[in-house]
């Protein structure tokens, strides 16, 4: 019988809820996890950091069945448990949050909450209704509102997180196991979620939380777990330790990145410093020509909605302009615009004073603009081609590559190797499958790809999206180069640690407006923070939440 | 010519009935073919169901003299033609194109030959169509009810199964699931549904439909049989679920548009005097397949986001990588 | 879809080329090796029952065109007159066509006859074997070894027509047709000049769905021309004939079955049918090769007169009773028409 | 099936190599489809093996068997190839049949309308006006689908019905052979004729084709065009955001499909019918699409799919003739080795 309300029998003694003992799961020759041990105590919230592809996510689909495990033995509540199957571990009382959100978007929050739930043949509108009512409670209680009834493509992401927590406590989850839940959230909102994941562990649930945030891991969990290339490298109490400390068991080396304040800000640690950081003098001259000018940008979204509603910036010369703002507030179509990939419904693109509204992407590529895309397996690369190809493909007619009406397979494979070596890809050749890389690599190779052309403009969006802290160093290393060699550089992120850490000016971007600006002088986080959630400075407020959100979902 | 023969108040309803003729049978198959490519199948097969359909249901019926037995027969061969297609499609996950059109050929070759091993050139089989029920009340209305209650029982059969098909799709939990598994296999996998099971069921549910299109088609209308005689309304079937959307109350309609333009074009050039007037008799032909088009194309214009099952036609394999 | 690789393929396909290759040694040429009807065919000699093939577009039990030539074929052979095998459903296309024609000449037929309008198919088949005799239906250009059979079935429209004016009750009477070629527009005319010639008022709608073979669209257009008063019924083609009859059953009309004898469709409804009796045309040709006289090719039709075509009334026919002044007005125009007083216009377009 | 499973099991064995495992999965599937084969035939009354020595002595036993097969093999080869260049981009044109139809059509007007005295230019020109007329029935839905994205499947196949009733139409009032009492449309002068290649009795077109395959294998795997038409069907995304006009692109392969099928109507026309003959298509259009996608796509692929599907109908009439095999259980039989051999094609790449 579902129930949001988690009873505390379940946590009853201090034997923990689950355990973990020697998991071990390879993918091919990769080890992914080695000998793993893992505890879950009952009502409290263990965090598990490490770098992208230290295992934990595979641990934890280890636990909720998504994934078989080779070796190890899994307890729950004392007793041995065979999870096989999702089905398998929701039985037991087992949630989970994916960070790429499992929701058919099609469908509506009660669609998705009762899909592949036993009961009645029938899905009767009475029972949907009631279904609906449980989700408002538990809303209610927890903090997590959502409209029942919505489509879930209609919500922001914030709004599906919340959807896949409630489906997960709908499904009466004792353990709940969330993937970066924080990773697309405002400052505020993160703050916010885990207020409501402790409400949960008063309830007597227990909440493992997958990160690589460290402020957040010290501020508000019971203990800590730390990954490292599939071995856990230790468990810790926050009292007794520091950023600095989890940061070196991470990473496997001291933290030392050049000493610039930066590098940990990547790893969370709070980044005022980084204004006074010695970027400035490479910041442009007052009044430089601009190379990127938007004019009161109009854009609908697949959706049919206003996703970008006037926005307007630019861009000059030798500088990084960073957009942050939480995701759903018109990046990815403002992405898409620049790069011809969405048509305008108002509106100016000027580049160099030139209007390129509504070029294709192959006519501003000439032009010397480029783009890392957010999406970089979707829009950056092929899977099922070499490196190589990947790497030539937007010039694969030109030479030395190839002419019109042939293309020279040597070439290409020389031409490939010259460029994974300049910009070291750590591609074991030219030759491998680009759909066989890590995210890191990946997106070395888009960004070769980019930087080894022509550039007038660089627009680079989320560029270190799940990237590890080596992949994240080297990506930025190179949009700061860029901005060296004089190029226009936007950066649009949700990450707003990066965009502290690079830009020179920062925007905020909100419900499709460019609401508020800082040069990096005045580059203050707990403003930029508010800002994000919608609280324009001096401006209209906002809880930081939930009013922004609301106001996402509003626009258009 | 004189237009009232073809739309005036007289001939509306032998009009419209004889739309509604010609589209029940695709329309019947059309569903099904939605409710499988909601699913996330894409099956072209759908020729050589209604054609599989058709044969059995005569056969059954004309050796039982029971028409429930031969729309029974008609079923069950869509249905096993079903289970071919999905062990190619969902279990085997070879092409999907290409199964549907081998299917076809394999389809019409054994019709042709059971056809030819069946009946003797003696005499010619022929079945006795069901009469015309009239449904109380409801036949009385003016144009809707002789065109729409005064049908014989295979006519009822197939809207209760058009009914019902949307029904599952729609209102029960196999339905949602047939819904998210077409458009997001990953989803519905991780919320514990069996996409294959689900890919399946909906194979052999457009394999029946399919199937009683077919003996709808010459049970309930014909009453004679022929190598061929579903003259292509399978691939019509197929075409009317891309041009309704997905959404088979569209997709229905859509088979009445195509039906009735089709009745309508016998009549013009009926009325206007045949090949004797000169006009091309091919352009009334072409008719509902311009009209179809011209639709689609206006639709097309009018729509921001595709309907089409973001998964339809690709096999699903669980990912092994966490 | 994983871009060059057919591999896969090549081994498939050889390795049924050689399983099949393995059942091929056993035997030196296929040709001479065979089973069946075929095998006393190919062994026949001019002596005995000319060895014939046929070649059919259709099914030989459709009612139709296919069962009339299949059934002539098989009165010959009862006859000794004839060794015949055939090929049924066979694929229409020239290509197709002209290949079938020369394989049966190739086993050792005499005479091949490709029952459809296979001119070109005949012709080339003829030119690759200038040894056998070959024959098409339909009419049209002949060659020394070509002949081809032209069914003047427009004359039994004729007296149709006739009798249609005598038993429609609104003087509207409808022609459904396939597409619209001069053997079927001819037919159509002449149903409708018969009738004029006994009723002038008498009103003619025609229909052509464009389809051989699509019963549902000669059903439906029947209805359609019922609906606006036609209420005697003839057809050309095998789809719409089949249709038509399904309709007149329904709607309790009356009708002509067409090529074949219809009447067991529709016991009550069919009229009579107007009969495409293909039995003199093979006698002759059969005559004809025997005889050495096939040569140069002619195009064979027979009529009234000779019984190429004929219209036979159905006894059961019961929608109405047809007047004796009908019926005497038909063997009126038929005597006419055998003792050469009477032309049925024959308009092919 | 069960038995090609079980092979798989056997075969798990590491002493296996991939390869062995797939060509012993690949016979099982095509030892089951002759199998099934066998049992057809026998229920129509016939005996299988002397039913399948001519199947193969039928299409590859002879000069003139071989000829039948390439005759068959050559329109499924033209089309076939046009299919596998649009269906690598994921452009599903199924309505090849009816711009074959108008390819014809065109060229037969062409062939008839000109003066005699272009002699063998004639050929070429006609052939042209088939490949331009296939090419603009193609563009037209390479258009819908680039302007407003209407579904290509369904449009081609619309437009295919249209476009045979045109065909109808012309073959049946302007074109149409007066002499003739069936549906016949006008013969073409025999300057327009593709000349036979002696022998054999294979019309020239047949090195029409043979030379299309490497032309289209060229531009498929080693040209920037081929590259970007596999970038689109791979990753539409990607290949749009390294600069590749998806709309343009999926019009030029439209026109390329469509031109291909409208010239193997032409060469039809020219080559076997010499007239505008309303069954010039034995459903070539469609069985392509089987060529195209048995093929895996390649050039050569295609090749070999084409001819064996030549030789099954080639051989399929001897096999009718020679064993009275009534055509129908050929027709089921085309089906069934079909059917297996996608199974065969499968299990040779594993499940």
């Amino acid at each position: 019988m579902p129930d949001g309300r988690v009873s505390s029998a379940a946590a009853n003694g201090s034997s923990a809820v689950i355990a973990m003992r020697a998991v071990t799961k390879r993918f091919g020759d990769l080890q992914a996890l080695g000998d793993v041990d893992f505890d879950l105590r009952p009502g409290e919230i263990h965090a598990l950091i490490g770098e992208n592809g230290a295992g934990k996510t595979t641990l934890m689909n280890v636990l909720y069945g998504v994934v078989s495990r080779d070796a190890g033995t899994i307890e729950a509540n004392g007793k041995q448990v065979d999870i096989r199957t999702p089905q398998d571990a929701i039985e037991l009382g087992i949630g989970m949050v994916h960070q790429h959100f499992k929701l058919v978007s099609t469908l509506s929050v009660v669609e998705n909450i009762v899909l592949g739930q036993g009961g009645h043949v029938l899905v009767r509108k009475r029972r949907l209704a009631g279904v609906a009512e449980r989700i408002s409670e538990l809303g209610e209680r927890y903090g997590l509102r959502v409209d029942p009834w919505a489509k879930v493509w209609h919500l922001s992401v914030g709004e599906q997180q919340r959807v896949e927590i409630l489906r997960a406590l709908y499904r009466g989850a004792r353990v709940l196991i969330l993937d970066e839940p924080t990773a697309n959230l405002t400052p505020g909102e993160a703050d916010g979620l885990l207020e409501k994941l402790k409400a949960m562990v008063r309830d007597g649930a227990s909440i493992v939380f997958i990160t690589h945030h460290l402020e957040e891991v010290l501020g508000s969990t019971d203990r800590i777990t730390v990954l490292r290339a599939g071995q856990n490298v230790g468990t810790l109490v926050p009292a007794d330790t520091s950023t600095g400390e989890l940061a070196r068991m991470m990473v496997g080396r001291a933290v030392s990145l050049g000493g610039r304040s930066r590098d940990v800000a990547a790893l969370g640690v709070e980044v005022a410093a980084a204004a006074d950081r010695p970027a400035a003098q490479a910041a442009p001259t007052a009044g430089s020509q601009a190379v990127l000018t938007v004019e009161r940008l109009r854009v609908f979204s697949d959706r049919g909605e206003l996703a970008l509603d006037g926005l307007e910036l630019s861009v000059a010369a030798g500088e990084i302009v960073g957009v942050a703002g939480v995701e759903g507030n018109g990046q990815a179509e403002l992405e898409e615009t620049l790069f011809g990939l969405r048509k305008t419904a108002g509106g100016r693109v000027l580049l160099d004073g030139v209007d390129v509204t509504d070029e294709a992407p192959a006519g501003l590529l000439a032009r010397g603009v480029g783009l890392i895309p957010s999406d970089r397996y979707r829009r950056g690369l092929v899977g099922q081609l070499t490196v190589a190809e990947n790497l030539l493909c937007d010039r694969i007619d030109k030479a030395p590559v190839g002419s019109r009406l042939r293309l020279r397979r040597k070439a290409i494979l020389a031409r490939g190797a010259d460029l994974i070596e300049r910009y070291s890809i750590p591609a074991s050749g030219p030759a491998q499958l680009a759909g066989t890389l890590s995210g890191g690599t990946a997106q070395r190779v888009v960004l070769a790809r980019t930087l080894s052309r022509e550039l007038r403009l660089l627009i680079a969006a989320q560029p270190t999206r799940g990237l590890d802290v080596g992949a994240m160093e080297s990506v930025w290393e190179q949009l700061e180069a860029a901005r060296r060699r004089g190029l226009a550089v936007l950066l649009i992120s949700t990450d707003l640690d990066e965009v502290l850490a690079l830009a020179d000016r920062c925007l905020v971007v909100y419900g499709g407006r460019v609401i508020a600006q800082w040069a990096r002088a005045q580059l203050n986080r707990d403003a930029i923070g508010l800002a994000m959630g919608g609280a324009q400075p001096g401006g209209r407020g906002g809880d930081g939440t939930d009013a922004g959100l609301e106001a996402v979902t509003g626009a258009g | 010519m004189n237009w009232n023969e073809v739309i005036g108040s007289s001939a509306l309803v032998p009009l419209f009935s004889s739309g509604v003729a010609l589209a029940v049978p695709t329309a019947t198959a059309a569903v099904g073919e939605c409710f499988s490519e909601r699913a996330g199948n894409l099956n072209l097969g759908v020729e050589g169901m209604m054609l599989s359909g058709a044969f059995a249901g005569f056969i059954g019926t004309y050796y039982t003299h029971s028409v429930a037995v031969g729309v029974l027969c008609g079923i069950g061969a869509g249905v096993l033609l079903g289970i071919l297609m999905a062990g190619l499609s969902v279990w085997l996950k070879t092409e999907q194109v290409i199964n549907g059109i081998a299917l076809v050929l394999f389809a019409q070759g054994l019709t042709a030959f059971v056809y030819g091993k069946l009946f003797s050139t003696s005499s010619t089989p022929t079945i006795s169509t069901p009469a015309n029920l009239h449904i109380p009340l409801l036949a009385d209305i003016p144009v809707i009810g002789p065109v729409l209650f005064k049908q014989n029982s295979l006519f009822y059969i197939a809207v209760a199964a058009m009914l019902g098909v949307i029904f599952v799709l729609y209102r029960t939990r196999f339905g949602l699931s047939v819904r998210a598994t077409g458009e997001d296999p990953a989803a519905a996998d991780a919320a514990a549904i069996s996409v294959d099971r689900v890919r399946w069921i909906a194979l052999l549910v457009g394999g029946a439909t399919a199937g009683l299109g077919g003996a709808v088609l010459v049970v309930g209308q014909l009453g004679i049989i022929q190598t061929n005689v579903t003259a292509g309304a399978g691939w019509i079937a197929v075409a009317l679920v891309i041009f309704g959307r997905w959404n088979p109350v569209y997709v229905i309609l859509g088979a009445f548009l195509f039906g009735t333009t089709d009745a309508l074009q016998l009549r013009i050039q009926a009325a206007s005097g045949g090949v004797t007037s000169g006009f091309p008799y091919e352009f009334f032909q072409a008719l509902p397949y311009l009209v179809t088009l011209a639709v689609m194309v206006a639709v097309a214009i009018g729509a921001r986001r595709t309907a089409q099952p973001a998964a339809l036609g690709a096999p699903f394999r669980k990912e092994v990588a966490g | 879809m994983p871009s060059i690789c057919s591999k896969c393929l090549c081994i498939c396909g050889l390795g049924l080329a050689l399983v099949m290759a393995g059942c091929g040694s056993s035997s030196s040429s296929s040709s001479s090796a065979s089973s069946g009807a075929s095998a006393s065919s190919t062994t026949s000699s001019s002596s005995g029952p000319l060895s014939v093939g046929l070649v059919l577009p259709c099914p030989t039990n459709d009612l139709s065109w296919c069962q009339q030539g299949y059934q002539a074929a098989q009165t010959l052979q009862q006859q000794g007159l004839i060794k015949f095998h055939y090929l049924a459903n066979a694929p229409q296309d020239t290509a197709s066509a002209s290949q079938i024609m020369e394989r049966y000449a190739k086993a050792g037929d005499k005479l091949v006859i490709g029952h459809s309008s296979w001119q070109d198919a005949a012709f080339a088949a003829g030119k690759a074997i200038p040894g056998t005799d070959f024959a098409y239906g339909g009419g049209g250009q002949t060659a020394t070894n070509v002949a081809t059979y032209n069914e003047p079935i427009y004359q039994a429209g004729y007296l149709a027509g006739i009798i249609a004016a005598g038993i429609s009750k609104k003087g509207k009477i409808g022609g459904i047709a396939g597409p619209d070629v001069p053997l079927c527009h001819a037919e159509l005319a002449a149903f409708d000049a018969g009738a004029k010639s006994v009723d002038p008022s008498i009103q003619t709608t025609n229909t052509y769905d464009g389809d051989w073979n699509d019963i549902t669209k000669g059903k439906q257009a029947t209805l359609a021309q019922a609906s606006q008063g036609a209420d005697v019924f003839l057809a050309c083609g095998g789809g719409p004939a089949s249709g038509m009859v399904q309709a007149i059953k329904q709607e309790n009309l009356s009708g002509f079955g067409y090529v074949a004898d219809m009447s067991s469709l529709a016991p009550k409804n069919v009229v009579g049918s107007i009969i495409y009796n293909l039995v003199p045309y093979f006698t002759a040709m059969v005559h004809d090769v025997d005889s050495g006289t096939y040569r140069p090719g002619k195009a064979y039709t027979f009529g009234l007169a000779q019984n190429g075509v004929y219209l036979k009334l159905n006894p059961s026919y019961a929608v109405t009773k047809i007047p004796a002044s009908s019926t005497a007005a038909m063997e009126k125009a038929l005597a006419a028409v055998k003792a050469g007083k009477l032309t049925v216009p024959n308009i092919g377009s | 099936m069960a038995v090609a499973v079980s092979e798989v099991a056997v075969s798990r064995r590491p002493v296996w190599g991939k390869r062995a495992r797939a060509t012993i999965n690949s016979l099982v599937a095509i030892i089951l489809a002759l199998l099934v084969g066998a049992i057809f035939i026998s229920i129509a009354g016939a005996s299988p093996l002397p039913a399948y020595r001519s199947l193969v002595s039928g299409s590859v036993g002879s000069e003139f068997a071989i000829g039948q097969t390439l005759i068959q093999a050559v329109p499924l080869l033209v089309i076939g190839l046009g299919l596998a260049l649009a269906f690598r981009a994921r452009v599903y044109n199924i309505g090849a049949d009816g711009q074959f139809y108008l390819g014809a059509l065109a060229a037969g007007a062409v062939a008839i309308g000109l003066p005699g005295t272009f002699g063998p230019l004639l050929i070429v020109i006609s052939l042209i006006a088939g490949a331009l007329a296939g090419g603009f029935w193609g563009w037209i839905v390479g258009f819908l689908r680039a302007r407003w994205a209407v579904n290509v499947v369904i449009s081609s196949l619309l437009l295919s019905y249209i476009a045979t009733y045109i065909f109808t139409y012309v073959i049946r009032r302007p074109l149409r052979d007066s002499t003739a009492s069936g549906l016949l449309g006008k013969g073409i002068p025999d300057a327009a004729q593709l000349p036979l290649v002696s022998g054999f009795g294979v019309h020239i077109g047949l090195f029409i084709a043979l030379l299309l395959v490497p032309i289209v294998g060229y531009v498929m795997t080693r040209t920037p065009f081929g590259f970007r038409v596999r970038m689109l069907g791979m990753n539409p995304d990607a290949a749009q955001t390294t600069g590749v006009n998806s709309g343009r692109l999926i019009i030029v392969l439209m026109v390329i499909s469509g031109g291909l099928a409208g010239l193997a109507g032409a060469i039809q026309l020219a080559g076997v019918a010499d007239r505008l003959d309303p069954t010039l298509s034995n459903g070539y259009g469609f069985t392509a699409i089987v060529v195209a996608l048995l093929g895996r796509l390649s050039a050569t692929g295609v090749l070999l799919a084409a001819l064996f599907l030549g030789a099954l109908n080639a051989g399929g009439q001897a096999m009718s003739i020679n064993d009275d095999v009534p055509y129908a259980v050929v027709l089921a039989i085309q089906g069934v080795f079909v059917i297996f051999l996608l199974v065969a094609d499968r299990l040779a790449r594993g499940r």
